[in-house]
């Protein structure tokens, strides 16, 4: 008959209505994060061994890796940036090191006030290194306070 | 009970007593009490438009597996509150290619035929501002003025989707005055009379949306298209036109649309709740209260429509209209004469 | 009388030109009498930025073309190197790639079916399907860690296996989606105010439909029976059972109805894949720098939007020396300007709906 | 009876007076910045193309006219509405020749295609 399809879609909706809500009250109830999760990076900096994989492995270019040489030739940390401004977070990096020292975090909440505070300083040594940028800078300091 | 039934009315009767007391003169007890009646159909006009803008939204989530506004006070209850101070504090634009005077002057008269239109409508027995004995004529007069805000916010905004809008707003609302009116008009001839009250009080043993069905869902369809809402929102036209009419307006002028949308959506809940549901008849509760029950389950239905249907496009709206609205509530009136006049003659 | 034409810009910012799409539109009263389609507010230049890219890195790039299906993006630029290069992909990263493809097939109608109901004014029916596309994307965030840009196919096969808790899960979804489907149907196919708004609306004729080359759903509403799976079978889509809905008349109703059952022939191919899905690595022999022989190449899959092809020139070198894509969002959005000729403002809206174009794609 | 039509003149005093109020706040509160780019016409962020104020088709011209006859003739079944059942046979058969006249005439102006929509 006309005009069925109207009283079943009303139906539906009046069902729908009165079942379950399903909205996640997000702030207060916390979003599952899956295991696989790419969120924000974090780096083992001993393990790493400044193979500047990962350097390469970036699409947009967005790491800066740089190293040092010890007295047996052995190459060390000495300044890891990402700059998450333009990182697509593929994974292309993490993928790529040879020690798995480079990790996702399954930290999601990325969105920060400033422009500056977005850029990731992963390590740096102030002593070795020349000096950094003011976002890595903000990022230690954060860190130690 | 009595007391409870008869509560707006005592307090009425409570103020024009005292105000004679005092020696005023007649005609000024009268002024003071119409301005009493329109100081409360005001309160509770733009009471129910803010509970309303919450509880549409809250409708809207539940429908769509979502809480709704939750944020601003216990259970979003003050999100209008919000809304409101938010408005209030906009910046006003107009645009520069606007005409100014009319575009000013349109939200402030779209408000204007809905208060009138309230003078009539029994919220309970004997609470009515002015009981005329042409009542649902006056109705219809009124509420067919609600055109011209909206057709000079179209034109004046200088907005080619306003523009459109304001067209389609008048081709709706002219073409679903037709079916509306005659949907009334079956009640009318069973009654035999216009007075409001008069039609509540014929309800008593039995509601007209009985006798009346079809006139009924007539009325339902046709209000939907008056008040211009979804699935009959063309004027908007979301989708379409952006915001069709409203697109120019900001701060308190669009308010006074929004404001005008809910008011409206009230007074055509109250009119099918007077014309068909029985007014405020209805047992235990006091007459007033099921006055708002009754209205209420309406204007739900309204928003469960909207909130269900998509948008109909204009030329399927005025075929609807004129060919199949316009000839049913023909029919209607032509049966409904012939059930009359046989029940009257053969007492049948 | 005579009346004059008024000339509207439809976008780039209007609430359903899905993006950044503009149409500028001459009306005489309500009806559209022509169109102009202006592009390119999206313009990455995705193309030019893969010849500076080495082809793993482009991989996370096709998942901005058309992001409500990237990971059809990835199968086929992955597919269109490996062709390029011989690699061989292992069985079982056959069978998830076209698990994941048909997942991301429904996924993507789900968006479009219901955007193009909500540009008809029903703001719920987008709801509802959102809803659903909400536990495909809980499927593959678990799988590989994203919501909307994957990245996770891989020359030679997958960036990771499935979870363990994978497959209860898809199994889960599937029954679900019976019940979803119905649902849909109850609340949308059978309104009388959406048949009337749809039927007989935007007519792309068969004759039409292939001169402009278009592709999927939209060209199989027409009365194509054109569907790249079937036609030129890619990957293992040979080894499976389904159905090409096909209809005739070729209007928006058609349109929303080949997606539909697509939906429900994709529930049946991953039932099969799930059912035969051996086990093993998922990603095969793969030289450690991808460095494909001097020639070209050009390979294209049954996107949920159409005939999705990569066209790459090699000279050799570990970056492609030309990359080209054939988008079917960009395609399929020629024939617009023709078939909304004679139609009203709501039509027209509701046309460029049905088309389902994702502006990431048409601008590239 | 005057004084129930007064009290309906008072209800429109008082509704035009509230919109003014109301925009009155507004005028209060409001902040004051105009610029430029404010005031322009939005067109989905482009410049206007073209003139808005031309003549332009509206598809409702025989719509209004059909409607200005229903509209009439609602005038005239009102009253006869309220009354028929004290009037008599006569006045009942009247008024259903007097319908069935404009029911000949809505449908010769569905014939000639008064409603349809181009």
């Amino acid at each position: 008959m006309y005009g069925s399809g109207v009283v079943k879609g009303l139906a539906l909706t009046l069902k729908k209505f009165f079942s379950k809500k399903i909205t996640e009250q997000y702030p207060e109830e916390r979003p599952f994060i899956d295991h696989r999760w790419r969120g924000s990076l974090q780096l083992d900096k001993d393990a790493c061994i400044c193979c500047n994989m990962c350097v390469n492995a970036c699409p947009n270019g967005v790491i800066t890796l740089e190293s040092g040489k010890d007295e047996n030739n052995k190459r060390f940390l000495t300044r890891y940036e990402v700059n998450f401004e333009r990182c697509l977070v593929c994974g292309l990096c993490v993928e790529a090191c040879p020690k798995q020292c480079l990790k996702f975090t399954r930290e999601y909440e990325l969105a920060t006030y400033f422009r500056d505070d977005v850029k990731l300083g992963l390590y740096h040594n102030p002593k070795l290194s020349a000096p950094s940028s003011t976002y890595a800078q903000k990022t230690e300091q954060k860190k130690e306070g | 009970m009595s007391v409870l039934d008869n509560l707006f009315v005592k307090i009425a009767a409570l103020v024009r007593t005292t105000l004679t007391g005092l020696g005023l003169g007649d005609i000024w007890v009268n002024l003071a009490m119409v301005i009493l009646y329109l100081a409360g159909i005001l309160g509770v006009m733009i009471t129910a438009a803010l509970v309303l803008v919450l509880v549409e939204r809250k409708i809207a989530g539940f429908i769509q597996l979502r809480p709704g506004p939750n944020r601003v006070g216990p259970w979003g209850s003050l999100q209008t509150v919000a809304d409101t101070i938010k408005l209030l504090t906009k910046e006003d634009i107009i645009p520069a290619c606007a005409d100014r005077k009319v575009f000013m002057l349109a939200p402030v008269l779209v408000l204007v035929p809905t208060i009138l239109a309230f003078a009539v409508i029994p919220f309970g027995k004997g609470m009515i501002a002015t009981d005329v004995n042409i009542g649902i004529f006056y109705l219809i007069a009124v509420s067919s003025l609600a055109t011209i805000p909206f057709l000079m916010a179209g034109w004046s905004s200088n907005n080619k989707y306003s523009l459109l809008g304001g067209m389609r707003a008048v081709a709706q609302m002219v073409s679903y005055e037709v079916p509306m009116v005659f949907s009334l008009l079956g009640v009318v001839m069973i009654v035999g009379s216009l007075q409001m009250s008069a039609i509540v009080e014929a309800q008593s043993k039995v509601w007209f949306v009985l006798l009346q069905p079809v006139a009924f869902l007539i009325y339902v369809i046709a209000a939907t298209a008056e008040c211009n809402r979804a699935p009959f929102d063309i004027p908007e036209g979301e989708s379409e036109l952006v915001a069709g009419v409203f697109t120019e307006y900001t701060g308190m002028k669009w308010a006074l649309f929004f404001l005008a949308e809910y008011a409206n959506l009230v007074l055509v809940s109250a009119i099918a709740t007077t014309m068909f549901l029985g007014g405020w008849h209805g047992p235990v509760l006091p007459g007033w209260f099921w006055f708002f029950i009754k209205t209420s389950i309406m204007i739900f239905f309204f928003m469960w429509m909207r909130w269900t249907f998509p948008r109909v496009r204009v030329d399927h709206l005025m075929h609807f209209g004129w060919k199949f609205l316009v000839p049913l509530s023909l029919a209607n009136i032509f049966i409904t004469g012939i059930g009359v006049y046989l029940y009257k003659t053969i007492g049948w | 009388m005579r009346t004059q034409e008024i000339t509207v810009n439809l976008g780039p910012q209007h609430p359903s030109t899905h993006g950044v799409f503009r149409l500028v539109i001459h009306l005489d009263g309500e009806v559209a009498t022509g169109g102009t389609s202006v592009l390119g507010y999206l313009h990455r230049g995705l193309e030019k930025l893969a010849e500076s890219r080495t082809y793993p890195q482009f991989i996370p790039y096709t998942d901005r073309l058309d992001y409500l299906a990237s990971m059809s993006n990835n199968l086929a630029y992955v597919q269109t190197v490996e062709k390029l290069m011989g690699i061989e992909v292992p069985e079982r990263a056959e069978y998830l790639r076209v698990i994941f493809a048909e997942l991301q097939r429904i996924a993507s109608h789900m968006v479009g079916v219901g955007t193009f109901v909500m540009d008809l004014g029903a703001v719920t029916a987008v709801f509802y399907p959102f809803i659903h596309r909400e536990k495909i994307l809980d499927l593959f965030s678990m799988t590989c860690g994203g919501r909307l840009t994957y990245n996770y196919m891989r020359i030679g096969g997958l960036s990771h296996d499935i979870p363990e808790e994978f497959l209860p899960k898809l199994q889960e979804f599937l029954d679900y989606m019976r019940t979803a489907l119905e649902e849909y149907h109850q609340l949308v196919t059978g309104n009388e105010i959406f048949l009337a708004r749809t039927k007989g609306v935007g007519v792309i004729t068969k004759e039409m439909a292939m001169s402009y080359g278009l592709s999927g759903p939209n060209v199989r509403a027409s009365g194509v029976c054109y569907d790249v799976r079937k036609a030129h079978p890619y990957g293992i889509y040979d080894r499976f059972n389904f159905n090409v809905p096909v209809f005739e008349s070729g209007d928006t109703f058609d349109r929303y109805m080949v997606r539909m059952i697509e939906m429900e022939e994709s529930v049946k191919i991953i039932r099969q894949a799930i059912k035969d899905l051996p086990e093993g690595p998922v990603l095969g022999k793969v030289p450690k720098l991808i460095k494909p022989p001097a020639g070209e190449v050009y390979h294209s899959i049954e996107n949920p939007k159409g005939e999705l092809g990569f066209y790459i020139v090699s000279d050799g070198s570990p970056k492609p020396y030309r990359l080209h894509i054939r988008r079917p969002s960009f395609v399929n959005l020629g024939v617009l300007e023709e078939i909304i000729k004679g139609w009203k403002v709501a039509d027209v809206i509701a046309i460029l709906a049905s088309l389902d174009i994702v502006l990431g794609e048409v601008d590239g | 009876m005057l004084q129930q039509y007064g009290a309906i003149g008072l209800f429109f005093i008082f509704g035009i007076i509230f919109g003014f109020a109301a925009l009155a706040t507004n005028w209060l509160l409001r902040p004051k910045k105009p610029h430029q780019v404010k005031l322009e016409t939005y067109e989905c962020g482009m410049e206007t193309i073209g003139e808005t104020w031309v003549q332009f088709k509206i598809n409702y011209f025989l719509y209004a006219l059909v409607f200005l006859v229903f509209d009439v003739e609602t005038i005239f079944l009102y009253p006869w509405a309220v009354t028929f059942q004290k009037l008599g046979f006569f006045a009942f058969v009247e008024m259903f020749i007097f319908l069935a006249i404009l029911v000949v005439g809505f449908w010769y102006a569905w014939k000639e295609g008064a409603f349809e929509w181009q």
